[in-house]
C-alpha cells in the first residue's frame, strides 16, 4: 500500500513541477492527481511569495471562477488565458496524438471509449498539454493510433498549444514539437529503462543516461501529506481519504 | 407565451423524429422529462448533447429512442462508461456523430446568432474533420488566410432541461450555466422542468436578473420535483451516486437494462 | 492577478496608440476615468464603442484624443446631436471607421471565442460595406452557399468601463451587462473603475455569481464614486440630463468646448 | 395645441393598427410615438382576450427583459423572434433605404447624423419594420440616399425583413417589396394628396382614390388618453405630460 501511495506522491511532485510558471491550469473532472500537482504548485508558490496560480477545475462548483457557462473554458484558452490542461487517452502514439474514440474501424469500434471530448480543440490552444495516463503498456502506448481525437503537431497551421510531456506509472517523456516525438526523460523507481522499452509500443529519444524520477522532498511530502490532502479532500473526498490510510 | 403544463404535456410536444438538445450532467438534466420521453414511445430522435452526456444519453439509447447521435461524449463520469452506448455502437444501431465540445456550442452559438456557420479555433488534424464531413475547413476570409474550421449551425426542434425555479411569467433561474440559455436561444422550442414555481418576478432586480433565461424562449414549463434524480441539480441535490452505479451494472446486459428501465420508470411514474 | 490601485494608476496604464473599448451609455461609462486619460494628455487612440457612445466619445474626440473611431453611432440621446463628433467629422480631423452595432458585437466574439472572424447576418447592400473594406462578403461555406457577411476580430489593447462594485478578490459586478464581460474577453488588457469595493465574495452564490464578470479577466480596478457621473450608472444613480444638455449646448463652439472641459476635470478632480 | 395632440394621437392609432397581429415588437430609446403604439396594441389585445403582446424598449431597464447584453435585440431578430422595429432616418428615398449617416461625400459629410446604430442589421432581419419619420419633406424623403445605412430589399440574397410602412405626419405609405417602392395609402387631415406630391421628394404608387387616414375611434381614445399615457410616463414622462397638458 505505501508503495501505491509513493508511486502516487511522486506522480503529484512531478505535475507540479511540470507545471512550473504557469499562471492558470486546467483540470478535467475526476483528476485527483492533476488537481494535486496543480494545488502542490500554488502551494508551493504561494509558500514562496510568487504570483498567485488559479486553478480551474471543470465539473466543481467550488473550483469554478467562471461565469458564461460551459463554453468558457474553452473560450478562456482561445483567448491564451489558460496555460496548463492534462489529457489522456485510451491510445497515444508516438507523434503525441491521442485517440479517445476507439480501437478498430469507425464507426463500430472494437472497444468504444466516451468520445473526444474537448481534446481536438484544447490540444491546438494550450501551451503546456501534459498528458497523463498511469497504464504504461504496448495497448495504451502505439505505434499510431486508430482514431486521431486530437493532432499533437500540425505544421500546416500556427498553434500555440500542443503536447509538453507524458506523465505515467513508470516514467516521463518529454515531448519535442519540431521533431515530433517523446524523448524519455526520467524513470520512476524501481522501473528500469528496459522495463520502459517492453511496455511502450511507439519509437522514442533514449538519451545514453536516464535519470530516475526524484521523489519529493520533505517539504514537499510536508505540504503535500497535510495541506494538499485536506484541500483535495473538499472535491475528491475518496482519493483524499485513500491517500491518508495509506499513511 | 409560457404555458404552464403537466409533465405528460410538456413531453407531449416532442415528436418522434425531432432534434431534441440536452445538457451536461451537471448544468441540469431533465430525467423525470426522459422517462416520460420513454414511456411515451417517442423515438427516432436525434440527440445532440450539449456538449456531452451520461445517463441520459445512455438510457434513451438503451430504450430505443435514438436514430442520430451527436456528441463530443457519453459516460457516467466515476460509474465509468456508459453501457448502453458501446452496445449500439458495436451494433450500429444509430447514426454516431462525433463532435469535440466547443464545436456543440459553435453550432449553437451560430443558431443563436442566425448565421450559417462559425468558425472555431483548432481542430484541423483531428479525424473528426473525417467522420464530420458536414464541417469544413476553409481559408479564413479576413486577415492571414489561414486554414480555419467552420462547422454549421444546429438549430434544435427541442431544448429540454431541468431548472430550480421557473415564476409566474415563465422566466427560468438557470444561474451561470449559461448553456441552458445558447440551447433556448438556438431552439424551435424550449421545454423546461422545474422544481418548483416561484411567486416573485425573477427579473425584478439586476442580479436575479442575470442568471434568468426570459419566458420568451420558454414554450412549456412543468414541474417535477427532483426531476434530475439521480443525477445532481446544482444548488438543490447531489447525484444518487450508488443510483447510478447500480444502473451502470445492471446496464452490462440488455435483461439487465430492461429490469433497470422498468423500476426506474414506475420509480420516476410515483414520484410524479 | 486582480490590482487594486488609485485612479490616476490605473489610467496610466493605457498607452497613446491603443485601442480603447468603451461600452454604450447605459451599461457604464468611466467617466472619471476619461477626464484622467484628457488629463494625462493620452492621445491618438483607436476608440471603439460597443456599439454606440455618447458624451465620452464627444469629449474624447472634442479634446483631441481620437485618431480613429470605430462606432455604430455617436450621440448625446435626449441632448441631441454630439457636437464635437460633428465638428470634428466636418474638419476630417479622425479616421472614422461607422458600423452598426451588432458587427462591433460580433468582432468582439470572435476575439473572445480565438477566431478570426464571424459571420453576421444582415447587411448586404448598405453603403457600410464600401467604407468597411475590412469586412467581406463571402459564399457560405455551409448549407446554400448564399452571401454572407463575415468581419474581423475586434481584439481591443484596453477595455474600459464603470461598475457599482468589486470584490476583494477583482471579480466585478456587471448584472445583465453582458457586453462588458464581452469587452474583456476580447481586450488584452480590462480596466474597471467601481463606486465601492465590497467584503463579501461576488461568486458566492449562483445568483450573485450569474452577473459576475471574473477577476481572472480583469487587470485593475480604481474605485470613482459617482464614476459615471454625468452619465448614469444602472441601480446606483440616474443620467444627471441638465448637466448632459449643458454640455450639449457648450460644446457648440470649440471655445465652448474648451470651457466645459475644463470644469469637467475640475470637478472630477475634487470629486476624486 | 390641440390639433398637435390630435396629430399625435392619430399616428398612434396608426402605428396601432400596423402593428395589429404582432406578437413581439421592439422599440428604439426615444421612440414615445412608436412605443405608445406598442402599447395600445397591447393594451387593445387585452381588452379583447387576444394572446398578449411582448414590447421591449431598448435601453429600458424596466421594459427590458432581456438578460444577455446588448446582443440580445439582434440574436432575438435573427432568430426570428422580433416581429416589428421602428426605423427612422435622415435621408429615405423611394426605394425604402435610409441613411443614418449624413449627406455629402463620405466621410466628410455636410451634415452629419449619429450613425446606422442596428439598421443594417436589423433592416433585413424583421419582417415589419415600420419607418416612422415625422417631417415630411423633401430633404428627408429623397429620389436616392446619399449613404445607404439600410437596403431595403436585396434580390441577391434571402431576407426575412424589410420595410412595412412610412408613416409621417402627413400620411401613411404601404411598401411593395417586389416593385421596391411606396404607395400611399393615407394622408392625414387637413393634408391633400396634392401636399403630400409637393413634400416627397421621391416618385410613388397614387391610387386613384385616397383614403383620409382614420382618426382613432371613442374606445381607442379612452384607452389612449388614459392607461397609455399612465404607462407611457414610466419611461417618457416628459411626453406623457405634454399629451396630458394638450388635453
Amino acid at each position: 500500500m505505501s508503495s501505491d501511495r509513493e508511486r502516487r506522491e511522486t506522480l503529484i511532485a512531478t505535475i507540479a513541477d511540470l507545471l512550473d510558471g504557469v499562471r492558470h491550469v486546467a483540470v478535467g473532472a475526476s483528476s485527483p492527481i492533476p488537481a494535486a500537482g496543480a494545488m502542490l504548485l500554488r502551494a508551493r508558490e504561494m509558500r514562496d511569495g510568487k504570483p498567485p496560480v488559479r486553478i480551474s477545475i471543470l465539473g466543481s462548483q467550488k473550483h469554478n471562477f467562471f461565469t458564461n457557462g460551459g463554453i468558457e473554458l474553452f473560450d478562456c484558452a482561445a483567448q491564451g488565458r489558460v496555460d496548463a490542461f492534462f489529457l489522456g487517452g485510451g491510445q497515444i502514439d508516438g507523434h503525441g496524438n491521442i485517440n479517445l474514440v476507439g480501437t478498430g474501424d469507425y464507426p463500430r469500434t472494437d472497444v468504444r471509449w466516451p468520445g473526444s471530448f474537448g481534446s481536438a480543440y484544447l490540444y491546438h490552444l494550450i501551451p503546456r498539454v501534459i498528458l497523463f495516463r498511469e497504464e504504461h503498456s504496448p495497448r495504451v502506448f502505439v505505434p499510431k493510433v486508430d482514431f486521431i481525437s486530437a493532432k499533437a503537431t500540425t505544421p500546416e497551421v500556427a498553434r500555440r498549444g500542443g503536447p509538453y510531456a507524458l506523465l505515467t506509472n513508470m516514467a516521463l517523456f518529454d515531448f519535442d514539437r519540431d521533431a515530433g516525438r517523446f524523448s524519455l526523460r526520467s524513470v520512476h523507481a524501481p522501473f528500469t529503462p528496459a522495463d520502459i522499452r517492453e511496455n511502450t509500443g511507439f519509437a522514442y529519444e533514449e538519451p545514453d543516461v536516464i535519470a530516475e524520477t526524484p521523489r519529493p522532498d520533505a517539504a514537499t511530502l510536508a505540504l503535500l501529506r497535510g495541506q494538499i490532502l485536506d484541500e483535495l479532500a473538499e472535491t475528491y473526498p475518496g482519493f483524499a481519504r485513500s491517500m491518508k490510510q495509506a499513511a | 407565451m409560457t404555458e404552464i403544463v403537466a409533465l405528460d404535456a410538456l413531453v407531449s410536444r416532442i415528436a418522434s423524429g425531432q432534434t431534441l438538445a440536452v445538457p451536461v450532467d451537471r448544468s441540469g438534466v431533465a430525467m423525470a422529462a426522459t422517462a416520460e420521453i420513454i414511456r411515451a414511445g417517442i423515438d427516432n430522435l436525434h440527440l445532440v448533447c450539449v456538449p456531452i452526456s451520461g445517463l441520459q444519453g445512455d438510457l434513451l439509447i438503451g430504450a430505443g429512442a435514438v436514430a442520430t447521435l451527436e456528441t463530443s461524449a457519453i459516460s457516467l463520469g466515476e460509474a465509468g462508461a456508459a453501457p448502453r452506448f458501446g452496445a449500439a455502437i458495436k451494433a450500429g444501431s444509430f447514426r454516431m456523430r462525433d463532435a469535440t465540445c466547443p464545436a456543440i456550442h459553435a453550432g449553437l452559438i451560430a443558431a443563436q446568432h442566425g448565421v450559417p456557420f462559425m468558425p472555431i479555433a483548432g481542430i484541423i488534424g483531428s479525424d473528426l474533420l473525417a467522420v464530420r464531413p458536414d464541417w469544413k475547413v476553409i481559408d479564413s476570409p479576413v486577415g492571414d488566410g489561414g486554414k480555419v474550421v467552420v462547422v454549421p449551425a444546429i438549430k434544435p426542434d427541442v431544448a429540454l432541461f431541468h431548472a430550480p425555479e421557473a415564476d409566474r411569467d415563465g422566466n427560468i433561474r438557470i444561474g451561470r450555466f449559461r448553456e441552458l440559455a445558447t440551447m433556448a436561444y438556438a431552439a424551435k422550442r424550449t421545454l423546461v422542468t422545474v422544481e418548483r414555481i416561484v411567486d416573485r418576478n425573477l427579473l425584478a432586480t439586476e442580479d436575479s436578473a442575470a442568471g434568468v433565461l426570459p419566458a420568451l424562449y420558454v414554450d412549456a414549463i412543468a414541474v417535477a420535483e427532483r426531476g434530475a434524480w439521480p443525477l445532481a441539480l446544482w444548488d438543490e441535490y447531489p447525484a444518487d451516486e450508488a443510483e447510478i452505479a447500480r444502473y451502470a451494472a445492471m446496464a452490462r446486459s440488455e435483461e439487465g437494462f430492461r429490469a433497470y428501465l422498468s423500476t426506474f420508470l414506475s420509480h420516476r411514474k410515483q414520484v410524479a
